[in-house]
């Protein structure tokens, strides 16, 4: 198993019962990269409204993804293999002002 | 002040603004620098109101002023927009925000702009050093960065709703990222929240325009300071009163806009249909 | 709004305060709270003018102003003191500060104060709600710190200087300290700078006054988050735009104002001379 | 030799060449506790205005000191036993405003 430190912001915490992080243990070899955590978040943890988390099998646009802070684009996107204790965010980006 | 007084600097100014030109990294030489500098505020509502409060106040040379067309000051505006006023409620937005830059600074030399659009983005970025993005639209926000990617006109960009916020900088070096860069597509129109949908607490707004108009001093008049929000995003949680700074990615070379091969025109494209999820690029379609 | 109509509100509010009674944690009953509410900013410079104008636009009941008794609006000011104008340099800053309210908001009651002294501080403090220390000296922050500890009204303290600002609650809880619980000794008058004396950038206290509003919203109006600033201070580098967020002590048993066995008698108090460094608390002094 | 992270704020940063954080080695036998990190910087590390850092032998009144984000205060003050890796801040508390 590995232990992630989830946040959720811009909004999305609404699919997490308004929690904006929580500590999650998931099965090593099934949840390998963050591909497979979206897919693990999809179908253990969101109960309602997936269209605000996945559109068309993927991350939906206007959701910036971190890990540990740095852009996942920085490390390999989806593919970026979960490290124990990683901290990995999903902000949704905000447009009103 | 700062031992060189110098003589481009008026004794009333000196008096004016000199609580900045106490601070060693600003000094006359930022003075001079801001007051030669023109900035855009797109938008003057609860992010372009304290921004251009604060940078009229500081003394930028010449503001711009824009807001859709037909934008007039309404009663739920008051409680977050506070350069309006209960008297000017009905009168256009820029009109009323000229009113209170002229009241706190009359030096400030006011542009006010019928609109930002496709046809005219592109001309109006052009001809200032600094935009500040502080509209409240998905449209809005891809046609600001799209005009200042084109034109390399570095771009604030600040954005606010219920108790969050965010800040970065956009367009700031070749190097920079744009809006498209990071939001490649925008996102599906039943998942994004305006102000005026979901509400917002006043002050979040506020401290993110207020930001804006901090960093914009500061890349204005050339602080050079260690760090600044190119390629780093400010996160501002509002319930907690907490912020952290997250590093986002480079300039895309395949992005739609300010990638090598951009084929996106900007008055030809449908900012509104894109913006609702309709349409997006299609490089396939192009190609054929 | 948010389902229930309230029959408290009436239209014309709920239209003024609807983008905050959208808020979930806020709406119509936190509305109510605040309406209610007693708020004395001590202060109308560069923290007290953000923060007393959002809490204005938010629809605080009644917001108390006070400064200095001569202290009117000055050229130099107005690069950050936000409330205040060009036409009324020279005008009292409590009367200017009051005007700029009623233009956003004619519903608020203002109070407007002549001094806050050590002869009338704890009586001004005992009926408000909650204080907003906007201040900008030492011998102030003391009072307005004794005050509020002494008549256990919460304590919103914020400051700021060059480019650097700080923000906490005072006297919140039982368990919360004072500010002499953190600070029992002013430091030696040859490390205290002032805005006057050190400069500042204007977005900078503005940052924090607005941030004073947004907690004190949130306080008034018991939206019951999570976390606050009490026993938290919140560090703002302006420089690198960054924040931080430490722990801080609890209420000390020994503070000279809130401890067991406190003598310190505020209208007897020398504010100044403590300040200025010359005189400190000597218990053994107090014992003999 | 113990390594730290010294972190300095609300002007102090102008004794150390307006550096606000930087990371020392001291050495253990004689630098063991926050007030001997105190005397250190005093002796080792601030050429001038010593009266912004030290007063009456101690650290001048105004200073905040924190371990890793937390007031001294809660953990033994200037006894607090210096561990590999602190972060030990010094902030000077802001009066304008
Ligand atoms: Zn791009
Ligand atoms: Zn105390």
């Amino acid at each position: 198993m590995t232990t992630l430190e989830l946040q959720f912001g811009g909004g999305l915490e609404a699919l997490f019962s308004h929690k904006k992080q929580m500590e999650v243990r998931v099965p090593d070899e099934s949840v390998r990269t963050i591909k497979d955590l979206i897919e693990y978040i999809r179908t253990t943890l969101i109960r309602e409204r997936h269209d605000m988390f996945i559109s068309q099998g993927t991350l939906r646009p206007g959701i910036l993804v971190l890990v540990n802070d740095v852009d996942w684009e920085l490390v390999d996107a989806r593919e970026y293999v979960l490290k124990e204790g990683d901290h990995i965010s999903f902000i949704s980006t905000l447009h009103g002002g | 002040m700062n031992g060189d007084s110098n003589p481009s600097i008026n004794a009333s100014d000196v008096e004016r603004y000199s609580r900045q030109l106490l601070i060693p990294q600003f000094g006359p030489s930022g003075q001079q620098k801001l007051e030669k500098s023109r900035v855009l505020v797109v938008g003057l509502g609860g992010l372009g109101c304290p921004a251009a409060l604060y940078l009229a106040g500081a003394g930028v040379g010449t503001i711009g002023l824009v807001d859709r067309p037909n934008d007039v000051v309404e009663k739920s505006n008051l409680h977050r927009q506070l350069a309006h006023s209960e008297a000017r409620i009905g009168t256009n937005k820029v009109a009323s925000a000229a009113i209170a830059i002229q009241m706190l600074n009359s030096n400030v030399a006011i542009e006010k702009h019928e609109s930002f659009e496709p046809k005219n983005a592109v001309q109006l970025a052009s001809s200032y050093n600094l935009v500040l993005d502080c509209t409240d639209n998905v449209a809005s926000r891809y046609l600001v960065s799209d005009a200042c990617a084109v034109t390399k006109t570095p771009l604030l960009s600040g954005s606010a709703i219920g108790t969050d916020g965010q800040l970065t900088f956009y367009c700031k070096t070749a190097d920079s990222p744009c809006y498209r860069c990071i939001f490649p597509k925008p996102p599906p129109s039943s998942c994004v929240g305006s102000c005026d949908s979901a509400g917002v607490l006043g002050p979040v707004p506020g401290v993110i325009g207020t930001l804006q108009a901090l960093e914009a001093i500061k890349f204005l008049s050339c602080m050079n300071l260690t760090e600044d929000l190119d390629r780093r995003m400010l996160l501002f949680d509002g319930s907690t009163c907490t912020f952290r700074t997250v590093k986002i990615r480079s300039r895309v070379n395949g992005c739609d806009m300010c990638g090598e091969s951009s084929q996106l025109e900007i008055p030809a494209f449908d900012y509104e249909g894109f913006a609702r999820g309709g349409k997006s690029i299609d490089k396939k379609a192009l190609d054929v």
